[in-house]
């Protein structure tokens, strides 16, 4: 029950880019299209829950041991855009092409505050790791969520006559909002 | 100056270097900022108490409690005049928030009413919710005034429900859960008076 | 290049919330009042300042390969200096602005800017550059944060200027920051054009 | 021959529906349940609905002519639907300037800011009905009373408030229902609310007239209602201390309005059966989770423009029967 | 005249036209893509969790726990590694231009 | 020196050291794939993305500039001569000169020249009216002044001249980027040499039929009579279908074949008034 | 039992106003002006030249390859000229100009009037005598019947289907010669079905022509194999693939010719002239042509020779009326409107069409309003107003792969759309666009 509430809590009543306005880049930069939505949100969702696992024993076993909460910001950072790299020479190692298909993404996310704002989160919550774990997975699919969507929303508005002044980034912060609007219906569902 | 060369080993000793700085800069701040950190976390509190509680010139040793119900735990700070009790602040808390979690500061007189509150913590909605800082501490308006009463002379519900408190305007939801949290304050509070009137002035 | 021209290009010309798109989720995360778009620009501004300044200093001691990762260390040592500054004497605004500061060090202005134009230019106008942009991060953020405090809560920097009968909530909340920055970066477009 | 022929791509000839016609035929539509609301709550409901239709007919005369600087098209009659359907959604007592604020949402955000009828992806009125509901959220959950069962203008709860408001103090559903209208009130209207959602069988009236001009399919208001009624029906079953009966989910709470009116605006519902049917489901699923768990009493205003928001996915994904297969 | 169209409407180009600013980003073509998005992304992701999972509720120490899931990427890119000229053939990727 | 401060310094230089060790190896394959020069090609050239260069966009041909080896085939007809010396000296290479082209619509059956002998009806685009038919004068190879040429150009090089049958080609603004040339569906734009001053003398027509018929179709047709071929010093004019045509790059913008024409289709534009004929050369010059 | 197809499908006004008018031969005319490019394929070479004198059936252009036909002099006379003049495509084409002089037809040509049923001839032949009578279909779409009778390698035909629905508005001439020639059109059924060797041909015929299904179901009663299905009213149940799904429910897969599910299509004048040609030898130089329209003062079907002006149709049938706005050859869902009443009547033409002013002007279009209407009446289970969109914003990859390919160019969807938008304007352009890209593409 307690991981459901997480859930629907990160996904649907608070979600990570309608709600807390974390990885606003990424929504407005790369859901231009729905498959490169799609290939996104699959490398944050990786991304997120292996920065997650790492920071969270950073924190628990080093930082706090050491009481040295306060460098939580540059430690984290530290270690999530290594990671990112680590994944991207891996990937590139292991196979090329997967590369080629998937790597573009990996740089985008670096300077996600999305993963370092979850990261942060999970510790400010006071979560345990398999929690801190199944909210990073929620917000992943928060985030996916709100990006399909918008992905979907914004190959629609390319078709339809937009007045001049509002095409491009303010008609999608305008569907943003009104967006953001409509999933305030959920609050209060956990 | 011509830019260094990108060796394995400069890279990584530049690194080094950087982190080095950086950290002993840290370090540096955060040892000098240490003290005020703690300061003004003290004093934020200790301005919730004063805010909450009659005039006083001491605080007692603060303790913890398990609440009611269980849940999280509550701190009492008893406070004294004159070596004498006036009043206990206690840091209560509700989950009952429109958005869960509302933490409060509540004050009770030596008689056992509530001499004041100061909401610390919310996200209520603002403009709704958030109106609870103010809407239960008006004099004027006696219905939604919650100083000087208790819960066991006033029924500390909102008047929809048959209480005595009126919720504020389309915000019941954070009215039950504020006092929900003043309840939860009382209830540990009437459990633990023993241990607080026992203990005295330093 | 003319300094002043370096300077004030971060407030229209250049601006880097309505113009570049950086930087949004501050942007729309802490401006539901006034003071804390102020509090949260200035807080940028400084950071920008002062790694801006570091990384003109250090550009050329430093190798070509480890550049990003360094300019991150340094950017994340400022804004941790940033937290703890605000922890100590400004608990309040700290509260206020969150899980924010702490990424600041994400926000591509910062790091866009020590890449762009610090590691490639001289102190001062490095400086001056810092100071330019961090600005006109802050005029968006005050900009966006007065308009949803007045529409939302009849206020303007904490003063009462309508009754709070009349206000039209939905722009103090999470939409309101969406849509208020959408009209807001169209108006500035077209300001632009003429 | 004097005058010169007229040469074009085929087809030469046309249908004689046009779109102003479907849009005047649902206002035609809406007149009973609008005659209705009048005749309960009074001439407040002709004002509401008067000063709505004004505002967004003149926001978007104002706007296309003097914003977008396009040829206005007020005449189409789909501003005229956006104003009632706004007024048919707020309590008859509100104040004439959150009306006001409510249509330049609808009409300025919702609709052309988007680029005008047939561009907008969210539904202008419920776009504007939401922004009021969290902007002003006192004055658009206090409702008068209605006259037909007893004093005047006082304000009360609707049915679906008073339930939640029960079931959260801990009451059971057989001491709530003790306040609350029989079954068949709803059905007729003699209930509380807005001024649209009052009576189903008007609301259904209209939507039968609808269905047979072929201004709708049954696809959406269909699988609207049947999915609320199934899913409310197995929470019934399971635990009828807590949880009201199906029907009266179905009646209340503006579902009807929403389901006939509302979710089947062509504009921003999908285009084919499929579609409609699975844009229903999630719009039933959405609304009942949001009654029985969410904070709001009722949820088919963001049920629709969450569904609104899955429209173009589920245009892009779900394809009409092709001819040949595949 | 039936379904019989002259056909030969005189266009000499139909290449896409690019306007300006117009930005070009890569798009994988999407059936493939998803193949490899799985096995980039999701297969990987779904080991972790379960052993995460798994090797939580056995030790009940977070601390080995989340480093073995971390650690069974390890063998998983080793294989995949092993397995890579298969995946060569599956996927291309091609440059397209953003609308 | 605190403790604090020393664990400081430990835990993060392990860190940053260890992310140093992670990232020596990511750089070294950042560097490798691109050519920095693709860059620096890029940002001198005008970021039109307009295709005319028959690459799909800017950064396309700076790479194609990068990988060539040879400037010989590549042209950036937007950035001209000018840009293109730039490219090659960031490259080290040879630029070939071309003179700099200008777009030009070969009709002048305005509303007055061309008799309307029907009245179209459908969508109004060039390509669907030329898919039903060859227009709404008796000229088939005229103008369809829907204006496709118009929504291809990018650079509001094109003033469609509402009323007028023919749009317009506004020549300080044309980069010769080709986009309407390959829009029209009548095939009537070309690209000719910009001469200074924009002038140009150009056989405003493309009608191939006998002159009877072209004539009766349009006052200012091309009847291929074969006069002007003539007149001309530099065999400038060929002569093909009934139509003549004049090769831009021999003209001289000697004006002795405009008067000659029986049928005024050879215009001379933006050239000082002529002091003979000077009614007629100002009604037949749509130019400004 | 009616049948008919699933998919879509809409109700304009029928308009029949001919179709109780017989046939009637027009009165033979001064000249004809006759293209070499009736049917689709390869235009037919001139074999005729200047002051050449011809006779009525003679060839005068021979086809050059296999997709392509011979054509024929309709009348006798002498040959004016070989130019280029405009057809009913709205551009000039090559043909050969004849002023006519008496009507004298070539020998071969049985010109008796009664019905030849025998024949004892082999299925070879009988193509063959078709393909060089210049037999193309006559239910609009021109394709070479020859063609169409010689199923691709590894194909086989199992059923014939006889295309007598006629269900554009307005036209009669398929009606009146199912009236008139029911026998002929039946025995050239057997024809086209000892061609294609197959035992069962069905003549499908909606049933706003209950006369011409009660004849024919009379008549079928003396020959073998055929069947007379009745159909309900729905456009465009004439279209190839829907009359193959309402008769045999089966659907040509996307892409597909009919013979991919055993079907061959042929129109009922298309069996008359294949009649003709086997039985008496007469090639195609004449049709049946109906002239109609709200305006026109007796709307009639005439038998007229290939060549002859449009004018001189409309003459016969009381002249051009005063309001006429719009003159169409063919129906008004798919005919095209002709610019100039000397466009000639061809292989092709099953009816002029006269539009008053009024009927014949477009309203302006305005923004769809995603009724969804064109989708559900898209006999091809297309989405019309998205093809619209993506042809007119040149996206035309995604207009491939939503099939703009399929669209039968039926025009439903414009008929139908409230907003007035010209859909099957710009899919049509889409699909000329897509062609080229994947004909560049193969190549
Ligand atoms: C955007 C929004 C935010 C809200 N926030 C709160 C809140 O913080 N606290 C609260 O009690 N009710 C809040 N509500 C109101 C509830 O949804 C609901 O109207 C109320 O709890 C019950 O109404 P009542 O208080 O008039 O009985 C909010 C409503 C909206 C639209
Ligand atoms: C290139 C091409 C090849 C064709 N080959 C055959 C064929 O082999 N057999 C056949 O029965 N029809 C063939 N057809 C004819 C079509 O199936 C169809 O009958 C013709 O296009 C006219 O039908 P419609 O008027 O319904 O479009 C062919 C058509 C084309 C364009
Ligand atoms: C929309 C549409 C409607 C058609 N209507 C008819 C019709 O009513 N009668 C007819 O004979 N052919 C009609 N056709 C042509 C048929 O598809 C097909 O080409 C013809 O029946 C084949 O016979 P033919 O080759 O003998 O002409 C129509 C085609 C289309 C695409
Ligand atoms: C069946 C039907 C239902 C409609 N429902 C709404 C509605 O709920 N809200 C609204 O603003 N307009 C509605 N309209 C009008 C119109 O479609 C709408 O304003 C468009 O969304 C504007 O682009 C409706 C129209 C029709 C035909
Ligand atoms: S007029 Fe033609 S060639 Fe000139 S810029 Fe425009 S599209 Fe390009
Ligand atoms: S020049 Fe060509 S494209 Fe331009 S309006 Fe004329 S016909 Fe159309
Ligand atoms: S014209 Fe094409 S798209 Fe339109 S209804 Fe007919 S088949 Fe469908
Ligand atoms: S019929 Fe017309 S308005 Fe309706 S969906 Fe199709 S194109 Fe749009
Ligand atoms: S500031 Fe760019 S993703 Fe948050």
């Amino acid at each position: 029950m307690n991981y459901l509430v997480i859930i629907i809590g990160a996904v649907l009543v608070n979600n990570i880019v309608l709600m807390q306005f974390l990885g606003i880049c990424p929504f407005l930069g790369v859901s231009k299209r729905l498959s490169t939505a799609i290939g996104m949100t699959g490398a944050v969702a990786f991304v997120m829950v292996l920065a997650t696992i790492v920071t969270y024993l950073i924190q628990k076993y080093v930082l706090d041991s050491l009481g040295l909460a306060f460098l939580q910001t540059i430690a984290f950072i530290l270690v999530i855009a290594s990671l990112v790299q680590l994944v991207e020479i891996i990937l590139k190692k292991v196979s090329p092409a997967l590369y080629q298909a998937l790597g573009i993404f990996l740089p985008l996310i670096t300077t996600n505050c999305a993963i370092l704002g979850v990261a942060i989160l999970t510790i400010q919550k006071e979560f345990n790791l398999l929690e801190g774990v199944v909210y990073a997975i929620a917000n992943a699919v928060g985030f996916g969520l709100a990006l399909v969507l918008f992905a979907g929303i914004r190959e629609h508005l390319d078709l339809q006559d937009v007045p001049k002044g509002l095409k491009g980034t303010p008609i999608a912060l305008i569907t943003a909002g009104i967006l953001a609007m409509a999933f305030m219906g959920f609050s209060g569902l956990v | 100056m011509a830019k260094r060369e990108s060796t394995f080993i400069n890279m990584v000793v530049t690194l080094f270097l950087v982190t080095g700085i950086a950290a002993a800069g840290l370090g540096f701040v955060y040892d000098l900022t240490k003290g005020p950190i703690e300061v003004a976390r003290l004093k934020a509190q200790s301005e919730a108490i004063k805010q909450v509680l009659p005039e006083f010139d001491t605080l007692g040793t603060s303790f913890k409690t398990l609440a009611e119900e269980g849940g999280d735990s509550l701190e009492f700070f008893p406070a004294y005049k004159n070596g004498r009790l006036v009043g206990t602040a206690v840091q209560t808390y509700t989950k009952k928030g429109f958005n869960g979690f509302i933490s409060i500061m509540a004050g009770i007189d030596e008689a056992g009413n509530f001499s004041g509150y100061s909401v610390l913590e919310h996200e209520e909605t603002p403009g709704l919710g958030s109106k609870m800082d103010v809407w239960f501490n008006n004099p004027e308006k006696p219905k939604q005034f919650v100083i000087g009463k208790n819960p066991n002379n006033t029924n500390f519900t909102v008047s929809k429900d048959g209480g005595d408190i009126d919720a504020i305007t389309a915000s019941t939801i954070s009215s039950r859960a504020f006092l929900d949290a003043l309840t939860r304050a009382y209830s540990s509070y009437e459990k633990n008076s023993d241990a607080t009137s026992g203990l005295t002035g330093n | 290049m003319n300094q002043w021209k370096n300077f004030s290009k971060g407030f229209i010309k250049e601006n880097p919330v309505f113009v570049l798109l950086l930087g949004m989720c501050p942007t729309l995360g802490v401006t539901s009042s006034a003071i804390n778009g102020l509090g949260m620009g200035l807080a940028t501004t400084f950071v920008l300042l002062m790694s801006n300044i570091v990384v003109s200093l250090v550009k050329n001691l430093i190798p070509e390969k480890v550049r990003i990762p360094s300019f991150i260390v340094i950017i994340a040592a400022f804004v941790t200096i940033v937290q703890l500054a605000m922890q100590a004497y400004l608990p309040s605004l700290y509260k206020s602005l969150g899980l924010f500061i702490p990424l600041i060090v994400v926000n591509c202005i910062v790091l866009g800017r020590a890449e762009a134009f610090a590691s490639k230019n001289t102190l001062v106008s490095s400086a001056i550059d810092g100071v330019g942009i961090g600005l006109g991060f802050s005029f968006a953020l005050v900009l966006l944060g007065s308009i949803r405090e007045i529409l939302g809560s009849g206020k303007i920097f904490n003063i009462t200027l309508y009754s709070e009968n009349y206000v039209t909530l939905l722009f103090v909340l999470a939409p309101g920051a969406f849509i208020v920055l959408g009209y807001l970066i169209a108006i500035i477009n077209r300001i632009k054009k003429n | 021959m004097s005058k010169l022929l007229i040469v074009s791509p085929s087809p030469h000839v046309h249908s004689d529906d046009s779109t102003q016609k479907i849009m005047y035929r649902v206002v035609l539509a809406m007149i009973p349940a609008l005659a209705w609301s009048v005749f309960v709550f009074g001439l407040d409901a002709l004002r509401v609905t008067i000063i709505a239709v004004l505002a967004c007919l003149a926001f978007e005369f104002l706007i296309q002519k003097y914003l977008i600087k396009v040829k206005p098209t007020v005449t189409d009659g789909s501003a005229l639907i956006t104003g009632i359907l706004l007024a048919f959604n707020v309590p008859s007592n509100i104040p004439w300037w959150i009306i006001v604020i409510g249509s330049l949402a609808a009409i300025g955000i919702g609709k052309l800011s988007f680029g005008g009828l047939g561009h907008n992806i969210f539904n202008p009125a419920l776009v504007g009905r939401v922004f009021m509901l969290i902007s002003f959220p006192v004055q658009m959950t206090s409702w008068p009373v209605n006259r037909q069962s007893g004093i005047d203008a006082v304000t009360s709860a609707t049915p679906l408030g008073i339930i939640k408001e029960g079931i959260s103090n801990g009451t059971p559903i057989s001491e709530i229902s003790q306040s609350l209208p029989s079954t068949f009130e709803l059905f007729w209207g003699g209930i509380g609310g807005s001024l649209g959602e009052i009576s189903a069988v008007l609301l259904v009236i209209g939507g039968l007239y609808m269905l047979y001009k072929k201004v709708i399919t049954w696809h959406i208001p269909v699988s609207i209602l049947a999915t609320v009624g199934v899913i409310a029906g197995i929470f019934w079953m399971v635990n009828p201390a807590i949880y009201i009966n199906p029907l009266y989910h179905i009646l209340t709470g503006g579902l009807m309005l929403g389901a006939i009116f509302m979710a089947t605006d062509m504009v921003s519902s999908p285009m084919n059966p499929k579609g409609q049917v699975i844009y229903g489901v999630g719009i039933g699923v959405i609304t009942i989770s949001i009654r029985l768990f969410g904070a709001y009493p009722e949820g088919i205003s963001f049920a629709i423009l969450i569904m609104n928001a899955v429209t173009p996915l589920i245009n892009y994904y779900v394809k009409p029967v092709r001819f040949g297969g595949k | 005249m039936a379904d019989y169209q002259d056909k030969e409407i005189e266009i000499t180009n139909f290449q896409k036209k690019y306007s300006p600013g117009q930005e070009v980003t890569v798009i994988f073509q999407e059936s493939k893509g998803f193949t490899a998005l799985f096995y980039g992304y999701v297969l990987p992701f779904i080991i972790v969790l379960l052993t995460l999972i798994v090797t939580n509720s056995v030790t009940n120490d977070e601390l080995l726990s989340g480093l073995i899931s971390l650690g069974i990427l390890i063998p998983y890119y080793i294989t995949l590694f092993f397995f890579r000229h298969l995946l060569k053939k599956v996927f291309k990727f091609e440059v397209e231009e953003t609308i | 020196m605190s403790i604090t401060v020393i664990y400081t310094i430990a835990t993060l230089s392990v860190i940053g050291t260890s992310a140093a060790v992670i990232l020596f190896f990511v750089a070294q394959k950042f560097k490798v794939n691109e050519d920095p020069r693709i860059d620096q090609v890029e940002e001198v050239l005008p970021s039109a993305n307009c295709g005319g260069c028959g690459f799909a966009g800017c950064r396309a041909f700076a790479e194609a500039c990068v990988k060539n080896g040879e400037l010989a085939d590549l042209y950036c007809p937007v950035g001209g001569n000018e840009t293109m010396n730039t490219v090659a000296s960031i490259l080290g290479l040879e630029a070939v000169k071309k003179d700099p082209r200008v777009a030009f619509i070969r009709c002048n059956g305005t509303c007055d020249h061309r008799p309307k002998t029907s009245h179209f009806d459908g969508a109004t685009t060039c390509a669907i009216a030329s898919s039903v038919y060859s227009g709404e004068s008796d000229c088939q190879y005229g103008c369809l002044g829907y204006g496709d040429c118009y929504d291809a150009c990018d650079f509001d090089a094109i003033d469609l001249r509402e009323g007028m049958g023919v749009p317009l080609i506004l020549d300080d603004k044309c980069v010769a980027c080709g986009a309407c040339v390959d829009a029209c569906p009548k095939d009537l734009i070309e690209l000719r040499k910009k001469f200074p001053k924009d002038r140009k003398v150009v056989v405003a027509c493309r009608n191939e039929d006998k002159g009877g018929v072209a004539r009766k179709a349009c006052s200012t047709a091309c009847i291929g009579c074969g006069k002007c071929q003539k007149e001309c010093k530099f065999d400038a004019i060929t002569i093909e279908n009934n139509l003549a045509y004049i090769d831009s790059d021999k003209c001289k913008l000697c004006r002795k074949c405009p008067p000659v024409c029986p049928t005024n289709a050879i215009l001379e534009l933006n050239f000082p008034p002529r002091k003979i004929k000077k009614e007629e050369k100002e009604e037949c010059n749509t130019a400004k | 039992m009616l049948k008919t197809f699933k998919l879509g499908g809409v109700h304009p006004p029928e308009n029949k106003l001919s179709a109780d008018k017989e046939i009637q031969v027009l009165p033979l005319p001064k000249s004809v002006f006759i293209p070499v490019a009736q049917h689709i394929g390869a235009p037919a070479t001139p074999t005729v030249k200047r002051g050449d004198e011809v006779k009525v059936g003679q060839v005068i252009a021979k086809s050059s390859s296999f997709v392509s036909t011979n054509i024929h002099s309709s009348v006798s006379g002498k040959v004016k000229k070989v130019d280029f003049s405009e057809d009913s495509s709205g551009y000039p084409k090559q043909g050969v100009f004849i002023d006519v002089a008496g009507d004298e037809w070539i020998d071969e040509i049985d010109r008796s009037e009664e019905l030849a049923r025998e024949f004892d001839i082999d299925g070879a032949e009988i193509i063959k005598k078709i393909q060089e009578a210049g037999i193309v279909g006559l239910g609009g779409a021109t394709f070479p019947t020859h063609v169409k009778l010689v199923p691709p390698k590894g194909m086989k035909a199992e059923v014939l289907l006889i295309n007598g629905v006629e269900c554009e508005p307005y036209l009669t001439s398929d009606h009146r010669l199912m009236l008139e020639k029911a026998d002929e059109i039946l025995v050239g059924i057997q024809l086209l079905m000892k061609a294609l060797n197959v035992e069962k041909a069905v003549i499908g015929i909606e049933n706003n022509k209950p006369n011409a299904i009660q004849l024919l179901s009379e008549k079928t009663k003396n020959y073998k194999g055929i069947l007379v299905q009745p159909l309900k009213v729905k456009y465009p149940q004439g279209g190839e693939k829907q009359l193959i799904k309402a008769v045999t429910g089966k659907e040509v897969p996307s892409g597909g010719l009919p013979i991919a599910v055993g079907a061959v299509v042929s129109n009922v004048g298309t069996a008359f002239a294949v009649y003709e040609a086997v039985q008496k030898n007469k090639p195609l130089f004449e049709r049946v042509v109906t002239i109609t329209g709200k305006g026109v003062s007796q709307p009639s079907n005439f038998k007229v020779r290939i060549g002859t002006s449009t004018s001189e149709l409309v003459e016969s049938a009381g002249g051009l009326p005063e309001s006429t706005g719009k003159v169409i050859s063919g129906g008004p869902m798919m005919g095209r409107a002709i610019a100039s009443l000397e466009v000639p009547v061809t292989k092709g033409t099953s009816g002029i069409l006269i539009m008053k002013e009024e009927e014949s002007k477009r309203k302006d279009y305005i923004a769809c309003i995603r009724c969804s209407r064109c989708v559900s009446v898209c006999p091809m289970g297309l989405e019309p107003y998205l093809l619209m969109t993506l042809s007119q914003k040149q996206i035309f990859d995604r207009a491939e792969n939503d099939r703009v390919m399929d669209c039968i160019e039926c025009g439903s969807c414009s008929y139908t759309c409230p907003s007035d938008r010209p859909l099957l304007d710009y899919i049509r352009f889409g699909k000329g666009k897509v062609g080229q890209i994947i004909r560049s593409k193969k190549k």
